[in-house]
């Protein structure tokens, strides 16, 4: 079978696994159907990339990967009504870290494909198994069956505006907020110094 | 503090009496201290600047041995600069100038305060002190408000003083020193002035004036004027304290600075061996009479409860009760406190004064500078003695009244009268035989001394105070005057060694000492010096007249012949033959005085130069200022010297039916009144005794003392001056007396090997057998055995240490070590192993805390 | 869920279930606001070769259809025709992703641009009203730069990853300045979305109140696109054709008409943002002419692009980088403050009106006027401040070359 | 509506999937890339809880915003340790650089 047939049928699987996600989720927990599928669709979207991560061999394809598992987080947060959240999300981890693991990646390029992926992967993978079940059971356990109360759900929610006036206000978040900015400045001269060539000042020295 | 000392000054220049007399012995304390912390600084400045302390002969002089032969003069001392030798000099000189006057500013108001009374009888002058008291009072300030309570006793002329509370020893009860009412037992020390230390007031600084002139002159070659000003003010201060004192405690300070000062001035030029023995011979001895002199204050404090002299000689009931009170020792000898406690004192003035068993320090003082000879002699030491007894007078005649009909004699004046009057024989017939132009000086310092003590013995002690003044002055202008005649020699001496022909001058007269040098003040070495340094002869001329009592000229003759008046009169009105003895041994003590001091005048000054260096001295010019220094004192006591005594001259004094005394009728006998008024006179308890007048004029003492001085002076120059000895020409004397006789003189009769015989060698042996078996036998035997015992217990300890500490505190961090081998393994510094950790231990604490919760929920 | 705009058209079509409509609304939506850029295109490119070859004294495609209309199409089906090459060493999957991001990334703006007036709910006939628009404007072209990147690294070409690099550095030190342009007239308006821009301007067009904000706005979208003097993304003389080398046939098409899309996308937003948008005469009564007004306005400006970039040499990436950060960032930030300052000083004063779309003509002048001064003082400023370093710079020049020329004497 | 628990479920699957991202890959860039999948996993439990507990708050929405920020920042400086440490050893494997000098 060739490659473009399987491209196809696992397009094929990914939209049977949307749509019938979507159909589970309203027949469930009667979620509107279109709100199911997108959804679920995001939901593949995060964790399929999230699993490419962490599995891809090639980093630069990893990093794609990473966006792209960040991307369906966006959606998530639309789906969540952050649609400011979604965009910083995408301008800040699509627009700069991601080019900025690129631009990692592309440094230590003679590195990229590592012959061995891992290190001790299987106990990794257990503890990793044993944190998703522990926290599936904690989830079902306290959040099972957990419902918001109705005029929450139907509630005004803070758009924003409020988020501006609150990160500029007094009795708001002023203070954390500047403190984050005072944090990237302290992260920017960090980066700048720790990664700057050594040569490069020998150079100026030079003249 | 500051202001304190700010309005201390601001009173003393405001004229404040009692504060100028608490500045008296301050400014030569404030000028030894500020020449001390001149030295200091500049010792500081050269440690700091790293200066290299470059040595000098002590003596810069221009030659080689300045005062004092041989071995002194390349001994290395640091070197001080002029200017800073000069700003010592200056500042002691101006200390005492600043002293002299506000003494005598004193002195004077004084005299115009006291004036009427002092003239007048008892009781009209007792009605004055009061009334001075009251107005005095007024017009001191409140700080001294004790000054009420003591113008309250009857108290004669009134007296400045200020006390402040030294000590507070609280309340002793009045079981114990029950004689004082109403004194708390709180050590007070205070200033005060009367008529008594008025006198010493005249005479004291200015004779420490002179003496500080001199001394800038004599130590002007010297390298070490910073330490002999420093120490000279010092000694002045002592002295300043000592007659300002108003108790017995702060005079006994100013005693043992003395003490200390005396020390460590004769012993000035520590180099020479026989000056460092002298002085720890005038210490160790005169420490032997202050401790028991300071027995004798203790007994007085632990009786009495107070020290201040008025408190106790103006205080009759406290008078009465120690002179009835047995003693605690000798008392079944029928001794009364009075008398132990005078005992004591006496001991104490004759080590001081130099009395006959201890005199044997003072003949080695003059080993000293000669300015310190001249101090120690005339202004300030054996002086002090005398003044304690003249000051403590009541307390040591007790209960005995030596004036009385029959006359009675307590212990300590019996011992007085017999030491003195011995002293006074004893030491002139030594001097007759000495060739030391200095040592002369001091015998006769001593028989003077001696005839001081014997007047005070007999009760004479205004007499006694005379003589005290008048020989101050004289005996400080001779002893100045012999040492610019020693330094006359000594010019001649270099002189002579400068032209190369000095040591071919037979100097037969070897038994002196070292033969082989020349001893500029051995008296046969001089001669014809009367050309030389004129000057000097005159007022050495002047100063030895007085001393040997040449009649109704010099002050030596009236003071003498009061006191051979006194006695004479005790004898004769009632017959007391302890007055005989003393005026006996003292007429022929005169005799004696007058004889030597002929003969010390006609060897030093009369006939020809017997060697060369007789024949070159001189003070190094005219005008140079060695001479200038070393002969203004000179003429400046010289008047003191001859007309001081007129003071005392009595009204009534007539010689050959002419009344000389009329003469003297302004100011006769102002002396006499003026003393007397220290002393107190209460009509009841029978102290009156100290007012007796003048005693009569009587021809027998006149005579005597006119025959003795006359007669001596007249031999001395029959054998000396009338045809002087020629170079080489042995003592006449010797043929007189015969050779043994002349030899024990002039070995002061073996007594410094006496005292060495039973005193210094067995003292020697025993400290040598302490050192052999006490010290190093048993106390170092101990020591090692218990060095002995701490070094085992160390061994048994180092074991110890090895094998229990060692072990432990090796095996700890061994332990550690092992531990954090066996952990280093955990800390691979891999950070994802790490991680897992932390990821399996949030695992299990999450787990058990849900399943906690779980129950929790359960429940 | 309320229903209008498209969904209220389909549901007037019969459609009953609102959910349908929408669906069907929404796919409707898509393809108008795809499909409108996508038509563009194929006009811009001729418009384009026809400016440049004026331009450059020529006459341009002029044999395709009349007046050469048909010159794009012509090349389109070239393109279309033309072999599907997939280089052995390139890697597929991103290779293949890359044209298709770069062309999304250009077509998702677009659906937050106002085209013209409505009087349903955002306000205006556009995809959708986000009310972070401007913030989604920016987001969206940052997938841009990660396309290129993903090109440049997926051909596994040297010159493409130089091209690569150069691109991603060039435009991520763009995107500061621009977003800080863009702060201006969000401060203006209150609001990120666009509608609420358009509407802010309705008395005053903000280019007037903020020519420098503008300006920066127009350097740096030049940047962005990758256009003269800033296209050293393919730089033909150097790197042969920068990231696209190993591209051929429909995918360097679309790398083609992503930029050109850009180049004219960027224009719209000026438009929108300093120009006014869709406010014109009429607007209202007439919704058709807003967007022709919105047309012509960014037609100007985007001759005004063409024009730039067949006049003005390329620069050198290090020319580059210092115009940008020792110039456009530090002025765009001092000019960022400044109007704030000023205006929160007006509207603290009543100079100035809170809301601006409620103002009128004359409640806008004085602000207005205020900024204006403020903008003029700081171009002359800077302007004086340029002079004075390009002479230092030129006089330090001048003093090495004659060391220079010393010290050759000298040996 | 959607239920909580499954944005829940899906944010505890990103942050387990981050975990084993961060513990197992030998790469630092990856090691990274982990930590920020575990971010994004807290992020959308934050919003998450934010919308379905106090939607009329903003302090979900500025705490993500911090995340956010935080975030980057630890991966520039991140990233620059280990382009530091290729730099000075040539290996980008956090294994490799356990000895704590340059």
């Amino acid at each position: 079978m060739s490659e473009s047939m399987r491209n196809f049928l696992i397009f094929l699987l990914i939209l049977a696994v949307v749509i019938g996600g979507g159909v589970l989720l309203n027949s469930l927990f009667s979620v509107p159907f279109f709100l199911g599928v997108t959804f679920v669709a995001f939901g593949l979207i995060t964790l399929g990339g999230a699993v490419a991560v962490v599995t891809t061999r090639n980093l630069f394809r990893a990093t794609i990967w990473l966006m792209v598992s960040l991307f369906g987080i966006a959606g998530l947060f639309v789906l969540l009504e952050a649609p400011f959240l979604a965009a910083v999300q995408v301008l800040v981890y699509i627009g700069a870290i991601a080019i900025l693991f690129t631009f990692a990646v592309m440094l230590t390029r003679s590195l990229t494909q590592l012959k061995d992926r891992y290190n001790r992967p299987y106990a990794t993978l257990a503890a990793s198994v044993l944190l998703f079940a522990f926290l599936t059971w904690v989830i079902w356990q306290v959040w099972g069956n957990w419902t918001p109360s109705g005029d929450i759900m139907l509630a005004t929610i803070s758009d924003t505006t409020d988020l501006g006036v609150a990160l500029v206000d007094k009795e708001g978040l002023v203070l954390p907020f500047e403190l984050a900015s005072l944090l990237l400045t302290a992260a920017m001269i960090g980066a700048i110094v720790i990664a700057r060539d050594v040569d490069e000042d020998e150079k100026e020295k030079r003249g | 503090m500051i202001d304190t000392i700010v309005n201390f000054f601001a009173g003393v220049f405001a004229g404040d009496k009692s504060l100028m007399l608490w500045s008296i012995p301050l400014w030569p304390l404030l000028s030894f201290a500020a020449i001390s912390g001149l030295t200091l600084i500049l010792w500081l400045v050269r440690q700091i600047t790293g200066t290299p302390e470059n040595m000098i002969p002590a003596s810069d002089h221009r030659y080689a041995d300045h005062n004092h032969p041989g071995d002194y003069g390349d001994m290395p001392v640091p070197y001080q600069p002029y200017w800073f030798r000069i700003t010592a000099m200056v500042i002691g000189v101006v200390s005492i100038l600043i002293t002299l006057y506000f003494a005598w500013t004193l002195v004077f108001g004084a005299l115009d305060e006291f004036g009427a009374g002092t003239f007048g009888l008892a009781d009209s002058a007792a009605a004055h002190g009061e009334e001075v008291a009251e107005d005095e009072h007024a017009e001191t300030e409140a700080g001294h408000g004790e000054e009420a309570g003591h113008a309250a006793e009857p108290c004669a002329p009134c007296i400045y003083g200020n006390e402040v509370t030294w000590l507070a020893l609280g309340n002793a009860d009045d079981s114990a020193n029950g004689f004082v009412e109403g004194e708390d037992s709180s050590h007070e020390i205070g200033v005060f002035l009367d008529p008594l230390n008025a006198t010493l007031l005249f005479m004291v600084p200015l004779a420490i004036l002179c003496i500080f002139l001199y001394s800038v002159g004599y130590m002007w070659h010297d390298a070490r004027q910073a330490k002999f000003f420093a120490l000279i003010s010092l000694f002045s201060a002592g002295m300043l304290t000592l007659v300002v004192a108003d108790n017995l405690m702060m005079l006994f300070v100013g005693w043992e600075v003395m003490g200390l000062c005396s020390y460590s001035l004769i012993g000035f030029w520590y180099e020479k061996k026989s000056a460092y023995n002298a002085a720890i011979k005038a210490f160790t001895v005169t420490r032997v009479a202050d401790v028991v002199m300071l027995l004798g204050i203790v007994y007085l404090w632990s009786l009495a409860g107070t020290l201040n002299f008025r408190d106790i000689l103006y205080n009759p009931e406290v008078l009465q009760a120690i002179g009835s009170t047995p003693a605690i020792f000798l008392g079944g000898w029928g001794f009364s406190a009075a008398g132990l406690i005078g005992t004591f004192l006496v001991i104490g003035t004759i080590g001081k004064s130099a009395q006959f068993p201890l005199h044997v320090w003072l003949p080695d003082a003059m080993e000293g500078p000669t300015p310190v000879s001249a101090m120690i002699h005339a202004a300030a030491m054996v002086s002090a003695g005398i003044y304690a007894i003249i000051r403590m007078y009541p307390l040591f005649v007790g209960m005995s009244n030596p004036h009385a009909s029959t006359p009675t004699f307590s212990e300590p004046l019996m011992l007085m009268a017999i030491v003195g009057a011995f002293t006074a024989l004893f030491a002139a017939t030594m001097g007759v035989a000495q060739r030391d132009v200095k040592a002369v000086l001091a015998y006769s310092t001593i028989s003077q001394l001696g005839f001081m003590m014997a007047a005070l013995g007999v009760g004479a002690y205004v007499a006694a105070t005379f003589h005290l003044i008048t020989h101050a002055f004289f005996k400080a202008l001779l002893f100045m005057a012999s040492g610019s005649v020693i330094h006359a020699m000594e010019h001649g001496d270099h002189h002579v060694h400068e032209h190369g022909h000095g040591h071919d001058v037979p100097d037969e007269h070897g038994a002196h000492g070292h033969a082989e040098h020349f001893d500029p003040q051995d008296m046969f070495n001089m001669g014809g010096l009367m050309n030389k340094i004129p000057v000097t002869f005159w007022t050495f001329l002047a100063g030895g007249l007085s001393l040997a009592g040449f009649p109704l000229l010099t002050a030596g003759f009236w003071s003498k012949d009061e006191i051979l008046a006194e006695s004479w009169y005790g004898f004769n009105s009632h017959g007391s033959f302890l007055h005989l003895f003393v005026f006996v041994m003292l007429a022929i003590a005169a005799f004696l005085t007058a004889f030597y001091t002929m003969r010390q005048i006609s060897l030093t000054f009369l006939g020809k130069p017997r060697t060369e260096q007789a024949e070159h001295a001189t003070l190094g010019g005219q005008y140079s200022i060695v001479s200038i220094f070393m002969q203004l004192p000179l003429l400046i006591l010289t008047p003191f010297a001859l007309f001081a005594g007129f003071v005392g001259v009595p009204a009534d004094f007539e010689i050959l039916w002419i009344p000389i005394g009329r003469l003297f009728a302004s100011i006769g006998g102002f002396f006499h009144h003026f003393v007397i008024y220290a002393l107190p006179f209460m009509e009841n308890g029978g102290y009156e005794v100290f007012h007796v007048d003048a005693p009569p004029y009587n021809p027998v003492p006149v005579g005597t003392s006119i025959i003795v001085g006359l007669l001596g002076l007249g031999i001395g120059y029959l054998m000396y001056g009338r045809k002087p000895l020629e170079a080489g020409q042995p003592d006449p004397l010797i043929k007189i007396l015969g050779e043994p006789i002349y030899t024990t003189l002039q070995k002061r009769y073996y007594m410094d090997d006496l005292y060495n015989l039973i005193l210094v060698r067995p003292s020697q042996a025993i400290a040598r057998f302490v050192i052999a078996v006490l010290d190093k036998g048993i106390i170092d035997s101990i020591l090692h055995g218990i060095a002995y015992v701490f070094t085992v217990t160390g061994d048994f300890i180092k074991v110890m240490n090895a094998w229990l500490i060692d072990g432990v505190g090796d095996g700890i961090p061994k332990g550690i070590f092992a531990f954090g081998g066996f952990m280093r393994r955990t800390q691979n510094g891999r950070i994802q192993a790490y991680l897992l950790i932390v990821l399996a231990a949030v695992l299990i604490i999450g787990i058990i805390f849900a399943i906690s919760a779980g129950a929790v929920l359960a429940s | 869920m309320d229903c209008v705009g498209l969904c209220a058209f389909v549901q007037s079509l019969g459609v009953a279930d609102p959910a349908i409509a929408r669906l069907i609304g929404l796919i409707i939506g898509g393809v108008l606001v795809s499909g409108v850029p996508l038509l563009t295109v194929i006009f811009l490119i001729l418009v384009e070769r026809k400016v440049a070859a004026r331009i450059q004294d020529r006459i341009g495609p002029n044999r395709a259809g009349p007046f050469g209309l048909l010159q794009t199409v012509a090349d389109l089906l070239k393109l279309l025709a033309k072999e599907d090459i997939t280089p052995a060493a390139a890697d597929r999957v991103l290779y293949n992703a890359a044209p298709l991001v770069s062309f999304a990334s250009v077509v998702l703006i677009w659906a937050v641009i106002p085209f013209m007036y409505a009087d349903v709910a955002p306000g205006a006939f556009m995809g959708v009203d986000l009310d972070i628009g401007v913030l989604y404007f920016v987001a969206v072209a940052s997938l841009g730069t990660l396309a290129i990147m993903t090109a440049g690294w997926a051909s596994n070409n040297k010159y493409a990853l130089l091209g690569a690099f150069r691109v991603v550095a060039l435009l991520v030190s763009y995107e500061i300045p621009l977003v800080f342009a863009l702060l201006v007239p969000v401060m203006f308006a209150g609001s990120m979305s666009l509608v609420d821009i358009t509407n802010a301007q309705s008395h005053m067009w903000f280019i007037f109140m903020a020519p420098v904000a503008a300006l920066m706005f127009f350097i740096s979208s030049q940047a962005e696109t990758g256009r003269a003097p800033f296209d050293l993304i393919e730089a033909e003389s150097e790197l042969v054709a920068g990231f696209n080398i190993e591209y051929s046939g429909m995918k360097f098409g679309m790398f083609f008409a992503a930029e050109f899309l850009h180049v004219f996308t960027n224009a719209v937003l000026f438009a929108i943002l300093y120009m006014g948008g869709f406010l014109g005469v009429l607007y209202q009564q007439l919704p058709i002419l807003g967007f022709v007004w919105l047309g012509i306005k960014a037609s100007i400006i985007y001759f005004i692009s063409l024009w730039l970039r067949n006049t003005v040499p390329r620069l050198r990436i290090d020319q580059v980088m210092n115009f940008n950060w020792f110039f456009l960032v530090p002025v765009s930030i001092v000019n960022v403050l400044l109007t704030a300052l000023i205006l929160k000083l007006a509207q603290v004063a009543g100079l100035a009106p809170t809301v601006f779309a409620e103002s009128s003509l004359l409640g806008m002048l004085p602000v207005t006027l205020m900024l204006l001064v403020k903008d003029v003082l700081m171009i002359i400023y800077v302007m004086t401040r340029v002079a004075q370093e390009g002479r230092s710079a030129r006089q330090a020049e001048q003093r090495m070359e004659t060391d220079l020329l010393a010290s050759a004497a000298g040996d | 509506m959607i239920p909580l628990w499954l944005y829940l479920l899906v944010s505890a699957a990103l942050f387990s999937i981050g975990t084993f991202g961060v513990l197992a890959r030998r790469n630092g860039v990856a090691v990274l890339m982990g930590v920020e999948l575990m971010l994004n996993a807290v992020n959308i439990n934050l919003i998450a809880f934010w919308r379905y507990m106090s939607p009329t708050e903003v302090n979900g929405v500025a705490f993500a915003a911090f995340v956010i920020v935080i975030a980057a920042a630890e991966a520039a400086v991140g990233l620059a340790i280990i382009i530091s440490v290729y730099r000075s050893r040539h290996s980008v494997v956090p294994e490799e650089a356990d000895m704590l000098k340059g």
